[in-house]
């Protein structure tokens, strides 16, 4: 058996007296995994130390099996990392400075410019490969930090927050690419995330961290399972409210979904049958503009989880 | 138009009160006070080595080091980094969307700074004059205190000046160091301690006349300049300070005024 | 119709042995030659040098003996004690005060400045530390880049003028200035690890690049007026303007050139100043690779 | 709408060096909450610079509250609250010095100051950490400084540049909250953001941008009408769906039929109103279980009016 692509144990990082994460042991067998968590979680500490960009405290990080801390930098080749902060090589085009970076992961001078060129194509930055990435838009930012960390053929890609800051088409076609790495070229992911919608799509297991320490290791299929036979109902903006209304009155609980036209419509005894909710709409005058059975979003069952254990 | 409806005063204070925090606390000093060091590093070379008479070897030398490094490269270290950090990283943003007119955070920047940078200017003159007085003897107190405090004035006088120089700098340029470098070290120090009539520009030779009347020196040290021949009076120096430092004030207003806050 | 998206492809080729400095080294020499600046300086210092071989062909065309009317003249001038006026180390030793010192500061302002703030800007440490290299190979192919780069305007031009010089003098000129070449390569080349080495550990410390700038002027010019007042004080006792990184390199590099007995009381000890220069190395070394265990140069 | 508009601009253009930001704009905004969406690029940030008098346009102009913003017409700042897209730079700052600090230069002596920026900790939720330094802050933690120090005195116009960026969803949550319930008093909110379906959530007012110019502007679905020549499809999931299938064919409804890989059923349809109606029978006698309207939301909009045009 293949040792776990990632594995870690007692796993601290202090920067000076705060701790960042506290002794988190976990192992990662392959896939595609989530780190959830509010801001200041520990989730980029973790991605951090597992680069060897901070020093952990204590505790051992194993990628495919080999300690870090003694072989880290022949590791870090099978790696890729996208940060969440900027990051490129200044002054030169952007197809120079992903040879370069290529180049310091071990590739010849003209695999590493074949293959800066080849990254550049596929993350849709062909046209743009002769610019400085100074001169970049936030979105194509994005794309050069992908295929930064593409560009070496890594095995295992980690990426911060790969959809911060995108347009919704930038989104889906970030979202698009990082899911063709994964399910066509068998790269495992780790990715770290506030987009909980991306999360859903791209992954199939997540870490929940809260305050340095791992919370919730779970697959997402289990987090969303289905609630209590409820219903998702989205109806015309101004009728949204007399909708609620009548919903309540009807005695049904109405919870705000994710718009302000959307109502989750519960029923704590049973589950409700999607023709009584049709019947609903026509009382109040109104049409129904989208329905579907209530699955707990990723981001209640995030909520909970973190929440859960506030209480 | 109702622009007197705000307070200035609370805004120049604050900002002063910010500035003066920036560069006084935490490792902000550092750099001002390894300037000072100098002058009294000087001051102990001298005590151990030097058999001259230490009240001379102040006005001598350490006068003249002071007006020609220290009053440039403190206002320099003063002013400069606040400055370019504000604007070159859109900080700036935060200071001028609020309900004052821009020169007044400028102003309060200038004062705080200013007056974090007066007790290390006051201990670059003042250390090495403890260290001298305190070697020799024979020279009265009064006189010692009349040389030193002298050196505090035109130290004072000259931070003033060229601070309002690298405000006007760090406001204007983002390349404000290779242009203070260019206006305080080289007209300053340099056209104003070689000899020839270009000297007479040069901003320094009016320090070096209040030095000459307030601490009745008249610089010896060979090593690189020479000395004044006709330094200009008290009253003309103070002058020429103060409109100089005006002027440099109304073009900080007029750049802040036109520079894009990005 | 066709359509053929571009792929994304596995990697089968050979990793190679290079070391990882190398990509380093190359890279920062290109960003550097990127730079305007850097290239104008460059420009300058070549320019002069070929002025001044320029002018050796005139005198030749003017004054064909004009090395003998030199020492002649010389012989006039200067007082009876003094060595004769000829072209010889000294002169090189010379150059470098007219030649070398008026670039030295601005291209390390301007190739240390711009590289460093851009890569801050960029946040670059990001992606090379996250690669597999270590900090101390960064350091290296980063130095040598430097020191390439301050060879490149101070060693090349001398080199240059030294060539035409001996090409075009007397032969038995050759055993005058024979101790040029190696001795001003090992004198530049230590003194441009100095500097080189030198900014990056005040960048490493101050993490600005204003900052950088401000303590690297500072250092430069305001440690000569130093040295020379403590010299005066102290009853002329030339060892302090060792403090002083411009007189530490000529002093090291009379001694480098074999002529530092020729060096007067104006001058600071020979074995001080390569021991300033020695020790701002080893300073610096410790400093970025302090900086560097620590990881925080990554911020 | 009578009332003069809170923001007025006429032809206002900018360009950096060659780089368009912002050209021949001509926009007005009325109190509410506004959503300023557009890609990355499309001169988003560059509009709420010049509403700030940050920088100044290279032809036409911006007024607000119907005075000219100038750099010197600092009395318009007094009524105007903008939280930069930039980071706060104030980094050795404690939260409350830096938020005092602004407050100060609003015209408030030292203690007012105080405890005005008491004020706005409390309402973005981090009065606890008001002694926190800047540095020692967390990305969703500064966002929300950022926000703070928009709100001191109270502005009737709140800019709002990406204030959701980097933030976790429980201070997204509460900061669209705190939007919401500021606009609730009458005050104005442009809040920029391409996070669409969260400017959805608090508003169906938008503007939008590409490439620096005016791409759309004004209510959401009267937006939305603009893209109506665009035929819609409606997605269904339920049982006997080939059956209906058939029988909305005959009824030309729907001018496409598709059977998806999950075995829903995808309609295209010019007509949208009367299917739903259709679909509504259906839905009440039980045989639909899902009901999906694609393009039906913002971001969907948004891409449809963006691929017009580019």
């Amino acid at each position: 058996m293949p040792p776990p692509v990632l594995e870690l144990a007692e796993l601290t990082v202090r920067y000076g007296r705060f701790t960042a994460l506290d002794r988190v042991s976990a192992s990662f067998d392959g896939g595609a995994l989530a780190l959830l968590g509010p801001n200041g979680a520990g989730k980029s500490s973790m991605l951090r130390s597992i680069l060897g960009l901070v020093r952990p405290a204590s505790g051992v990080v194993r990628l495919f099996g080999e300690d870090t801390e003694k072989k880290g930098a022949l590791m870090r080749r099978r790696v890729g990392y996208m940060p969440e902060r900027d990051s490129w090589v200044p002054g030169v085009s952007a197809v120079r400075g992903l040879a370069h970076l290529a180049e310091i992961c071990g590739l010849l001078p003209s695999d590493a410019m074949l293959r800066a060129h080849d990254t550049l194509h596929f993350v849709g930055l062909g046209e743009e490969r002769y610019r400085e990435v100074s001169s970049f838009s936030t979105g194509m930012r994005q794309r050069y930090k992908l295929a930064a960390a593409l560009v070496h053929d890594p095995d295992l890609l980690f990426l911060d927050e790969p959809t911060n800051g995108l347009d919704p088409r930038g989104r889906v076609r970030m979202l698009g690419l990082i899911d063709r790495v994964r399910k066509e070229h068998g790269k495992h992911l780790i990715i770290a995330s506030h987009l909980l919608p991306d999360v859903e799509m791209l992954c199939d297991s997540v870490w929940v961290l809260d305050e340095g320490v791992m919370k919730k290791s779970e697959t997402i299929a289990n987090l969303t399972a289905a609630a209590r036979g409820g219903q998702r109902v989205r109806l015309p903006r101004d009728d949204s409210a007399r909708f609620a209304e009548a919903a309540r009155a009807d005695g049904l609980e109405a919870l705000p979904g994710e718009g302000a036209d959307e109502w989750v419509l519960i029923d704590e005894s049973a589950a409700i049958p999607p023709d009584r909710v049709f019947r609903l709409a026509r009382a109040c005058g109104t049409r129904v503009l989208g329905l579907k059975a209530a699955a707990r979003s990723l981001e209640d069952a995030f909520l909970e989880a973190l929440e859960g254990d506030a209480d | 138009m109702s622009q007197a409806s705000t307070p200035v005063r609370p805004a120049v204070r604050a900002m002063s009160a910010f500035a003066f925090r920036r560069r006084l606390s935490g490792l902000g000093a550092l750099p001002n006070l390894a300037v000072a060091a100098i002058p009294t590093l000087v001051a102990v070379v001298a005590v151990i080595f030097s058999t001259d008479d230490p009240f001379g070897l102040y006005g001598d030398y350490i006068v003249p080091l002071c007006i020609y490094f220290v009053i440039p490269f403190m206002s320099m270290f003063t002013m400069l980094p606040i400055l370019g950090e504000l604007y070159e990283q859109g900080a700036m943003a935060y200071v001028v969307t609020r309900p004052v007119p821009r020169w007044a955070p400028l102003l309060g920047l200038f004062q705080g700074s200013f007056l974090a940078m007066l007790p290390t200017l006051v201990l670059s003159a003042l250390l090495p004059g403890l260290i001298l007085a305190f070697s020799g003897e024979g020279i009265a107190t009064g006189l010692w205190l009349k040389r030193v405090g002298g050196l505090v004035a035109v130290l004072t006088v000259g931070g003033f000046s060229y601070g309002a120089v690298c405000l006007f700098l760090g406001v204007w340029s983002r390349r404000s160091i290779l242009w203070a470098l260019g206006l305080l070290i080289g007209w300053g120090a340099v056209i104003g301690g070689l000899p020839g009539d270009l000297r007479t520009t040069s901003p320094h030779r009016y320090l070096m006349g209040l030095a000459d009347s307030w601490c009745k020196v008249n610089s010896r040290w060979s090593g690189m300049f020479t000395p004044e021949p006709d330094p200009p009076g008290v009253l003309a120096s103070l002058t020429v300070l103060g409109l100089g430092s005006l002027a440099f004030f109304a073009l900080a207003w007029l750049a802040c005024r036109r520079r894009d806050i990005l | 119709m066709a359509f053929r998206a571009a792929e994304y492809e596995a990697f089968e080729g050979e990793r190679s042995r290079m070391p990882v400095w190398w990509p380093v080294l190359t890279s920062t020499l290109r960003r550097g030659w990127g730079s305007k600046w850097v290239r104008r300086i460059t420009f300058l210092s070549m320019a002069s040098a070929l002025g001044i071989t320029v002018m050796i062909y005139f005198l030749y065309q003017v004054v064909p003996n004009w090395r003998e009317m030199l020492v002649e003249m010389g012989n006039m001038v200067l007082p009876e004690n003094q060595e004769d006026a000829r072209i010889d180390a000294h002169t090189y030793l010379g150059l470098l005060r007219f030649f070398v010192f008026p670039i030295l500061l601005p291209l390390s302002l301007v190739f240390g400045y711009d590289l460093i703030s851009a890569d801050l800007r960029a946040n670059a440490f990001e992606s090379y530390f996250s690669r597999s290299i270590t900090p101390a190979a960064y350091i290296l192919g980063r130095t040598l880049a430097y020191v390439g780069f301050m060879l490149l305007v101070t060693l090349m031009p001398m080199l240059w003028i030294w060539a035409y010089d001996v090409l075009t003098g007397p032969d038995e000129h050759f055993a005058e200035v024979a101790s040029v070449p190696l001795g001003m390569t090992a004198a530049m080349f230590i003194t441009s690890l100095a500097l080189a080495l030198m900014i990056q550990a005040v960048t490493a410390i101050t993490k600005s690049g204003i900052w950088t700038n401000l303590t690297f002027v500072a250092i430069f010019i305001f440690t000569a007026p130093v040295g020379g007042i403590l010299f005066e004080l102290s009853g002329e006792n030339a060892n302090f303007f060792a403090l002083s990184i411009l007189h530490c390199i000529h002093v090291f590099t009379a001694t480098c050139l074999g002529v530092s007995d020729d060096l007067d009381d104006q001058y600071a000890d020979p074995n001080l100043t390569a021991g300033v220069l020695f020790l701002i190395i080893f300073l610096s070394l410790l400093v970025l690779l302090q900086r560097l265990r620590k990881r925080s140069l990554v911020g | 709408m009578s009332a003069p508009p809170v923001i007025h601009c006429r032809g206002l253009s900018r360009w950096y060096g060659e780089v368009q930001g912002i050209s021949g704009l001509d926009l007005d905004i009325h109190p509410g909450i506004v959503g300023l969406l557009g890609p990355n690029g499309s001169g988003k940030t560059t509009l709420m610079r010049l509403l700030t008098g940050l920088i100044k346009p290279s032809r036409g102009y911006a007024e607000v509250f119907g005075q000219r913003v100038r750099p010197d017409q600092h009395s318009i700042f007094a009524r105007m609250g903008y939280s930069p897209g930039d980071d706060i730079h104030f980094e050795t700052e404690r939260a409350v010095d830096f938020l005092a600090l602004l407050a100060s230069l609003g015209g408030d002596s030292a203690d007012e100051a105080v405890r005005r920026a008491d004020q706005v900790l409390d309402q973005v939720g981090l009065l606890d950490r008001r002694t926190t330094k800047i540095n020692a802050m967390s990305k969703g933690m500064r966002q929300r400084v950022k926000v703070a120090q928009a709100l001191l005195f109270d502005p009737e116009l709140l800019l709002l540049d990406e204030p959701l960026n980097g933030m976790d969803p429980i201070s997204r949550r509460s900061t669209l909250d705190l939007v919401r319930d500021y606009s609730a008093r009458g005050r104005t909110v442009v809040l920029a953001s391409h996070v669409l379906h969260e400017v959805e959530a608090v508003t169906s007012q938008v503007v939008m941008l590409h490439h620096g110019r005016l791409l759309a502007e004004g209510r959401l679905d009267e937006i939305r009408e603009l893209v109506d020549r665009k035929p819609r499809r409606v997605v269904i999931s339920g049982d006997d769906l080939r059956s209906f299938a058939a029988k909305l064919l005959a009824e030309d409804l729907v001018t496409g039929l598709t059977f998806t890989e999950e075995g829903r059923l995808a309609l295209d349809t010019r007509s949208l109103p009367p299917l739903l109606d259709r679909l509504a029978a259906l839905g009440e006698s039980g045989q639909l279980h899902g009901l999906d309207i694609e393009d039906e939301k913002l971001e969907a909009v948004f891409d449809l009016l963006v691929g017009e045009t580019a």
